[in-house]
């Protein structure tokens, strides 16, 4: 009996009447009754110790993945341990199979950040309930909320919304982590059935690849990592994947030590110059300087693979002198303008097949100059595309460039030499290059090398450019599984594109069409896209930002808003909801807009007044997610089932298995937006409304919404699991597999490239044995490209590029784009986070420094009296923020970094990152009414840049510091 | 050193209990624990430069009431050490032989082994230990064994408990016969533990009264 | 019943269940805590358990997950405490609390408790047992629920006083096991 | 009588991408429980650089001609204390202008606060990552300097191994280690080190930080396993050598040294003069390093002119299990549970 506790009426009476266990949380690990488990004899136990005897025991294992966009890294396949019902590790499964003897085997893969997710997971950060805003936007009150109570605001709302003003008032914000899933499908058919428009984050994170585009008509270019071991020279150009490709980096290492030469061309000693054999330092954004410079050591040095380049390239085809455009069918006897001539050394016109890239024995004259007759009578001297790019660069000696871009002669050319003797040359793309204002010059020039060479479509010999992989069964199922094979896909989009199919176009060309008709009208049931930088430019208020550009650009030929209106006017780009037209809801989901877009203080400013409801889908807090009208907590990676997109560097399909219960009250993507389908029904039901019309006049069955987003309740909203099954079946590229065999083994790989419109750009036979090389369809196969000129293209007539003198490659120096400041902010992504998943998760920061910080180097430090840590202020005419400062011996004099994706709310004061880049659009990209340059899915559409920002920096007083702090 | 007969313990062990007052008090002097005694290399080099055990003496009073006693400590310590977080913790031991004649610098031996109670600043329960040699300290046979410690006014004050007699290898304090009592004392603030402390030189003799 | 011999042992267990389930819901505890210890749930009892308990709806909330209320990491808070659970034979439901929730803690000691109360007469069971509640309620449950007395005393509502005794009942039981 | 047998580990620095990877999977299979917020029984440091603990080669220990060197007891902001973040106050209830951060104000040091900095002058500046771990040396100065006897030797593989049942937390092991590889647990009064993930290696499965490696940096195995790629990094090629040999503890992790591109003149042209300075070199891995450099590079040449070269194809390591010696099983596949904390149960 124990002593001291003095009875006192605890209990009310009877309660022992009712003394028996009651235990809802638990059961008995035995299997036995509660009851019994307590009447057999405890376990000795002397200290907490004991508890630790067993150190490391699990329940089960799950195989799981992350379901981000790690892209150029993506992804790992995990072994999720898990024990009673908590995830507490995971680890590599690293169970890759070696391709061939001679080539390193994938394992084990997976990063710092991966292996650390179930912590992410359960951090304060994760939100459990729904919550709706108590008290102002962003003022960080928040009230639970019932899931029935929020879905049922959100359907009032969005039916309120389509009928009052419109289904393209309705935007889908998707951020670069959707997962072209049966998560992101579900949404996808959400946004078709209700013909609401999905935003295309690629444009605004500024990863268009834009010179590819330009010159391939096609931004899709990667190689398997294991076609590297086959180069002798890798450049890590516009890249640094020692910090943001981590599990592909023992590739590089190892080629190293393999023989290959590894060169990196960076303005800073970065983490991947340190293990390159050659670094090749460089101003920023001027790389376009040093890559002419090479090509003109190929030309001038006679290197030129002439037989390559006249079969694949525009270089021998004729140019009017009189009006620098193509010379076309139209001009000599009234016939097409599709038509495009090159010329035999006997002077005689052919015409350029447009089926087939052989030549047959043909040699053109690349150096042919003739004066021809045209239909009205004039004589026109024309000359080729390569004696005007002759010319051209015959201005970028070593010695020149050496004044534009800071790299000595010697270096210059001593780098040429090696990649003329190169035998198989390739390249470590990232995306860094188009965030300069002038990035599509400079990957005019980077390809004109490889092109130059004939260095592509051969092993460990290419061009690589945007990394994409992507089932191809993801559209029927949006579509709703209607469209079983891809033939009758045409019928569905149109006759006009049947005609094309008809008329030999490849089936590349065929689903270009098919992915810009998904910006314009994507009929067949598809969802509707538009780019989310014009978005964020028109909507958003960004362009009012760059109010200045003209004092930054100096050759811009016309005021950039004016450049906008008059593009958005001429059709050339396609924006819904069009200029005028407000958005009324938005639904961020994968996305992070108010951390990511540059210039994202327009976006609270202009856009958030506008829109009757904001919507987070996600399952942390984040920057947008503070300023939301709601937050809806999803489920985790290790507590859904699902797939995910990859690039061709690992092509492997992965996939994630449901480990554990979502936690608190968060549900998986698929089932908020089948639940939000049946919502808007019911509530549609009850209003008594049943059909509206969308703004492109297609009927929208509100009282139907849920049958048809479940197809006839073939999926509901808690059958994620067959619906990513069934996902798979329908493509052809992963149906070789089960899907309960490929949720067992968590990876396979692609058995070939599939008829995505994200993946046929690769032009390649992907096998599930083989490393994949790109583009030899074309090179071996002869299929032409989808250009303009159905060639690798480097002349583009069309008006923008010849009134800013672009029609063909050239450099010109970054402009001072936030005004005219001695720094320039550079950035890059970081080693610490995917986009902003991790980058406020407390065991990163341990191994950061747990603040944000601007890298700058000793001198600039020096100048500045500004020490290692110290506060600074870093500002321009635009905006300006407060960070700490980290000094490293490896920037270069006049170089800042800005690495990517702090959180706005881990700055102190007001200001962040993104307060001093104002990204204004570079108007050649606004072009849209051309063969090639027009927009597609994640290509074609105006980017965003900030890495020509200038910046100044000053050391802050310890006052200032204080004041300023309080923001 | 004379153990004074009193009707209970109990009221002598609070620290700053009034009965102390009148109990008498011995002076036992310490010196630093010799360097060359240190069990290893490593300590002896470490501390060759750095002073320690710089107390000069403690004083002692004590009492018991036929099954247990009770033995009051003070020394001098300007900087008192909790041992709270990274820091070294202040202690204090009381010695006593088990059987044969241990040597008190030594620790004892296994035929000669000695028992001392350990209070330490950074813990509430006191410890028996039993020691066999240099190095060799093992946990002691339980002989009720509590300390309760306060400081102020740059003092240390502790009060040791323990019972009279002791099973196993212990050591038994007879009413009414002799024994010896070896003291150490470590100051946290110098970071002074295991071998690096100030020992009283020699056993003092410790009458018991009847 | 107010009487003063010391509580039996089942009675400190069904105290423990009777804590348990106040804090899992507006309405718990109702059938077994006496009303002169907490008082009855008003009508909105909900929103009253909320403004006490959800620190994303108010900013006086005092989270329940001991995670909140020690600088451990989550994970591995969860992986001991399921590791104490574990070797007492008990396994988490599929749909379980989170095991650092104090509902959960207070369950395990009712489990525990209880276990104590059939196991009257075996000496080395008790023993074993007693020794395992203090070590458990002095390394999580007492700390947890001092800390949680702390945040409460800004409480407008009912929960004040259930904090209160719930600090009370277990320094109490902690108090009852002198030296074992 | 089981033969002496000794656990040994390469780490190739001109792999080690500095990604920290190794020390997450340590931090999540060992140093999560309580009073080990703070500890990174590895860690990954920028060189040249201050290192964790912050300036450790400063910090004395090992030995000297034979006789034990006093060494500095470090303290748990060298190690880099472990920030806890106000989230509660930044994302649910703040006002506009709680900035989330770490709480107790701006840190001025952390665990891996030099990252990145390097040494040298730009374009000139030089710098390679470094992974450490306990070398588990045959001459362990930690297991000399315990008065208590409470850390041993395994006989098996080598690994040294702290029993807490008998350790009073007096840390002369953590002065006395010259590479400052263990840690105070202040709530459980011991000191805690890596244990070589003994009870993984007692299922063949390898060490988290290895296994977990991205970079594909680490070989273990016996070091005596004579056709394993340790024995021949270590003795037979001499390209794998002990950081700080002068410590004379004879670590059990070897490190092939570190390459670099050539470094530039006055005005910006390649020569080739050591960007990384050979002395610096020298003061970490003693004079061997010079030599094994000179190997390197011309194995590398021999490779780019098409010939053969076994050092480069060991080092690549085409098939990843062939980095781990003995222990390639995967630790799904092991038992559900491992059996005895290996701390207190043994000795």
């Amino acid at each position: 009996m124990s002593k001291g506790v003095s009875r006192r009426n605890f209990l009310k009476a009877g309660a022992l009447a009712a003394a028996s266990l009651a235990m809802p949380n638990f059961l008995a690990r035995s299997g036995v009754s509660l009851t019994a488990l307590a009447a057999e004899t405890p376990p000795d136990f002397n200290s907490s110790l004991d508890v630790y005897r067993k150190h490391w025991t699990w329940d089960k294992t799950v195989r799981g993945t992350h379901m981000i966009n790690c892209w150029y890294q993506a992804h790992c396949a995990f072994d999720v341990y898990v024990k009673d019902g908590i995830v507490f590790r995971e680890e590599q499964a690293a169970e890759y199979k070696q391709l061939r003897p001679e080539l390193p085997d994938m394992n084990p893969r997976g990063c710092q950040k991966g292996c650390s997710f179930s912590h992410r997971m359960y951090e304060t950060n994760r939100i459990k309930h729904p919550m709706r805003r108590a008290g102002g936007r962003g003022s960080g009150k928040w009230e639970q909320v019932s899931w029935d109570d929020a879905l049922n605001d959100i359907a009032d709302k969005f039916i309120d919304t389509i009928i009052k003003e419109g289904t393209d008032r309705v935007i889908w914000d998707l951020g670069p982590d959707i997962n072209i899933g049966a998560a992101n499908a579900a949404q996808a058919r959400l946004a078709q059935l209700t013909h609401s428009i999905c935003l295309d984050s690629n444009s605004s994170n500024g990863d268009g690849h834009r010179g590819a585009f330009e010159t391939f008509g096609n931004v899709y270019m990667e190689r398997s990592l294991e076609d590297y071991f086959y180069s002798d020279v890798i450049i890590i150009w516009g890249a640094n994947p020692i910090f943001t490709s981590i599990p592909n980096a023992h590739f590089f290492t190892e080629a190293r030590y393999n023989g290959t030469d590894i060169v990196c061309i960076s303005p800073d000693y970065s983490a991947s110059a340190t293990k390159a054999d050659l670094w090749v330092p460089v101003k920023p954004g001027t790389d376009a300087a040093l890559a002419l410079a090479i090509c003109w050591q190929i030309i001038d040095g006679g290197h030129v693979n002439e037989s390559f380049v006249s079969e694949q390239s525009d270089l021998p085809i004729l140019i009017r002198a009189d009006t620098g455009k193509f010379l076309t069918g139209k001009d000599l006897d009234g016939g097409l303008d599709s038509t495009f001539y090159t010329a035999g050394s006997d002077g005689k016109l052919r015409e350029v097949d447009r089926k087939s890239l052989e030549l047959e024995g043909y040699k053109a004259d690349l150096e042919a100059s003739l004066t021809v007759k045209l239909a009205d009578g004039k004589e026109v001297p024309v000359r080729t595309v390569y004696t005007l790019l002759k010319e051209r660069l015959s201005v970028y000696t070593p010695e020149a460039v050496s004044e534009m871009c800071g790299t000595a002669p010697k270096l210059i050319r001593r780098l040429a030499k090696m990649v003329i003797n190169a035998k198989a040359l390739s390249n470590v793309s990232g995306s860094s290059m188009n965030k300069y204002f002038h990035g599509n010059l400079t990957e005019r020039a980077m390809i004109l090398i490889w092109v130059l060479l004939g260095q592509m479509g051969r092993p460990g010999s290419g061009y690589s450019a945007f990394g994409f992989l992507a089932n191809d069964g993801w559209e029927d199922y949006v579509s709703g599984l209607r469209i079983k094979d891809r033939i009758t896909f045409g019928t569905e989009i149109g006759l006009d594109l049947m005609w094309d199919w008809m008329k030999g176009e490849t089936s590349e060309s065929f689903f270009k069409k098919l992915s810009t008709s998904q910006f314009t009208d994507p009929g067949g049931n598809l969802p509707i896209w538009t780019s989310s930088a014009l978005f964020w430019h028109v909507h958003g208020g960004v362009s009012e930002l760059a109010e200045q550009a003209d004092k930054w650009v100096p050759d811009l030929k016309k005021p950039v808003k004016e450049a906008l209106h008059e593009s958005l006017e001429k059709k050339w780009l396609p924006l819904q909801p069009p200029m005028g037209k407000h958005p009324r809801i938005l639904f961020h989901y994968c996305s992070n807009p108010l951390r990511s877009v540059r210039g994202s203080q327009k976006l609270t400013e202009v856009l958030w007044p506008k829109l009757s409801l904001s919507v987070a889908i996600d399952f942390r807090m984040s920057s947008t997610a503070k300023q939301a009208d709601y937050v809806l907590p999803a489920a985790a990676w290790y507590e859904v089932t699902d797939h995910k997109w990859v690039t061709p560097l690992v092509p492997y399909n992965h996939v994630t298995n449901k480990a554990v219960e979502p936690l608190g009250e968060s549900k998986p993507d698929f089932w908020i937006f089948t639940m939000l389908a049946k919502h808007i029904e019911e509530r549609a039901k009850s209003r008594g409304l049943d059909v509206v019309e969308s703004h492109m006049g297609k009927e929208i069955r509100l009282a139907n919404l849920y049958q048809d987003m479940t197809m006839d309740g073939r999926f509901g909203e808690d059958d994620l699991d067959s619906a990513a099954g069934a996902i798979l079946e329908q493509s052809s590229n992963l149906s070789h597999v089960s899907w309960e065999e490929q949720k067992e083994t968590g990876f396979v790989r692609y058995n070939s490239l599939g008829l995505s419109p994200l993946s046929i750009g690769n032009a390649g036979d992907l096998k599930n044995d083989e490393p994949f090389i790109p583009l030899t369809h074309h090179i071996d196969g002869k299929q032409p490209y989808p250009t303009q000129t159905r060639r690798i293209q480097f002349y583009l007539d069309h008006p923008l590029y010849l009134d800013h003198d672009e029609h063909l490659p050239r450099f010109k120096a970054p402009p001072s784009i936030g005004g005219d400041y001695p720094l320039i902010m550079t950035g890059g992504h970081t080693r610490w986070s995917v986009h902003s998943v991790w980058r406020d998760n407390a065991l990163m920061q341990r191994l950061n420094r747990g603040q944000p910080y601007i890298v700058m180097g000793q001198e600039d430090a020096g100048t500045r009296s500004i020490a290692d840590g110290d506060w600074v202020r870093c500002f321009n005419d635009v905006g300006e923020f407060i960070v700490r400062a980290k000094v490293i011996t490896g920037a270069q004099p006049g170089q800042t970094i800005m690495y990517h994706s702090w959180e706005n709310y881990q700055f102190a004061g007001s200001g962040d990152a993104r307060s001093v880049s104002p990204s204004p659009i570079n108007p050649v990209e606004l072009a849209g009414d051309h063969a090639h340059l027009k927009i597609g899915m994640l290509e074609g559409q105006p980017g965003c840049f900030d890495r020509d920002t200038r910046i100044e920096i000053e050391k802050l007083s310890a006052e200032d510091s204080a004041r300023l702090r309080q923001g | 050193m004379r153990v004074q007969k009193v009707n209970t313990i109990a009221e002598y062990t609070d620290p700053a209990a009034p009965g102390w007052g009148s109990v008498e008090v011995t002076e036992i002097e310490t010196i630093p624990a010799p360097l060359g005694l240190q069990p290893t290399e490593y300590i002896q080099v470490s501390w060759e430069e750095r002073p320690y055990g710089a107390l000069e003496q403690a004083s002692l009073r004590a009492v018991h009431d036929g099954t247990s006693i009770a033995i009051q400590m003070i020394w001098e310590d300007p900087q008192p050490s909790t041992g709270a977080g990274e820091g070294f913790p202040d202690g204090a031991a009381i010695a006593f032989p088990v059987h044969g004649e241990p040597e008190l610098m030594q620790m004892g031996s296994p035929e000669a082994p000695m028992q001392f109670v350990q209070w330490q600043a950074s813990k509430k329960q006191a410890r028996s230990v039993l020691a066999k040699g240099i190095g060799s300290t093992l946990p002691g046979a339980a002989v009720g064994e509590t300390a309760t410690g306060s400081w102020s006014g740059g003092r240390w004050t502790v009060v040791f408990t323990r019972s009279l007699a002791g099973e196993g290898e212990s050591a038994n304090l007879v009413p009414g016969s002799n024994t010896q009592i070896g003291i150490a004392v470590w100051n946290g603030s110098n970071e002074e533990r295991a071998g690096i402390k100030a020992v009283s030189a020699d056993w003092t003799a410790l009458a018991l009264d009847r | 019943m107010v009487s003063n011999e010391p509580i039996t042992v089942l009675e400190r267990s069904i105290c423990y269940r009777g804590l348990a389930e106040a804090y899992r819901s507006p309405a718990g505890g109702v059938g077994i805590l006496d009303e002169s210890w907490i008082p009855p749930p008003s009508e909105n009892a909900k929103s009253e358990f909320l403004e006490a308990f959800a620190p994303a709806v108010s900013t006086t909330a005092c989270a329940l997950y001991q995670s909140a209320h020690s600088n451990r990491e989550q994970t591995s808070l969860y992986e001991e405490l399921i590791r104490w659970y574990d070797h007492f034979g008990l396994q988490r439901k599929a749909k379980a609390e989170l095991p650092d929730h104090v509902s959960v803690e207070l369950e395990f000691m009712h489990f525990l408790t209880y276990r104590e109360h059939v196991s009257a007469g075996d000496e080395h069971a008790l023993t074993t047992l007693r020794r395992a509640e203090k070590e458990f309620l002095t390394k999580h449950l007492h700390p947890f629920s001092v800390s949680i007395l702390g945040h409460s005393e800004t409480f407008a509502n009912r929960y004040k006083y259930l904090c209160l005794e719930h600090e009370l009942f277990v320094r109490l039981h902690l108090q009852d096991f002198g030296e074992i | 009588m089981t033969d002496k047998r000794q656990v040994a580990m390469v780490i190739d620095l001109n792999k080690c991408i500095g990604c920290q990877t190794c020390t997450i999977a340590c931090k999540t299979q060992w140093t999560n429980r309580e009073g080990m917020e703070g500890m990174w029984w590895n860690t990954v440091s920028t060189s040249p650089g201050e290192g964790t603990p912050k300036g450790w080669e400063k910090m004395g220990g090992g030995f000297r001609k034979g006789k034990a060197q006093p060494g500095k007891l470090p303290k748990q902001g060298e190690f880099g204390t472990a920030w806890n973040f106000n989230v509660e106050e930044a994302l649910f209830q703040g006002d506009k202008h709680d900035t989330l951060g770490p709480i107790g104000g701006d840190p001025n040091w952390g665990t891996n606060w030099d990252e990145d900095i390097g040494g040298g002058e730009y374009p000139n500046s030089f710098q390679f990552y470094i992974p450490r771990i306990c070398n588990h040396c045959t001459k362990p100065a930690c297991m000399e300097a315990c008065p208590r006897g409470a850390i041993f030797k395994r006989e098996e593989d080598g690994i040294v191994v702290i029993n807490e049942d008998h350790c009073r937390g007096f840390r002369f092991c953590q002065e006395a280690c010259p590479y400052k590889e263990i840690y105070y647990n202040t709530v459980t009064g011991t000191s805690q080190k890596c244990i070589m993930c003994a009870p993984r290696l007692e299922e063949g499965v390898p060490t988290a930080c290895s296994r977990q490696c991205p970079g594909r940096v680490r070989f273990l195995g016996f070091l005596d396993d004579e056709d394993g790629p340790i024995h021949k990094l270590v003795y037979k090629y001499k390209v794998a050598m002990a950081l700080h040999p002068e410590y004379e503890t004879e670590p059990n992790v070897f490190y092939i040294p570190p390459l670099a591109p050539p470094s530039f003149d006055e005005e910006g042209n390649p020569i080739d003069e050591d960007r990384i300075p050979m002395d610096y070199l020298d003061s970490l891995f003693g004079p061997a390093v010079g030599p094994a450099i000179d190997l390197l590079k011309a194995e590398k040449a021999k490779k780019k002119a098409g010939g053969e070269s076994d050092l480069m194809d060991t080092l690549i390591a085409r098939n990843w299990l062939d980095l781990f010696g003995p222990f390639t099983t995967n630790p799904k596949d092991v038992a559900k549970t491992l059996e005895e904390r290996v701390q207190n149960r043994q000795g």
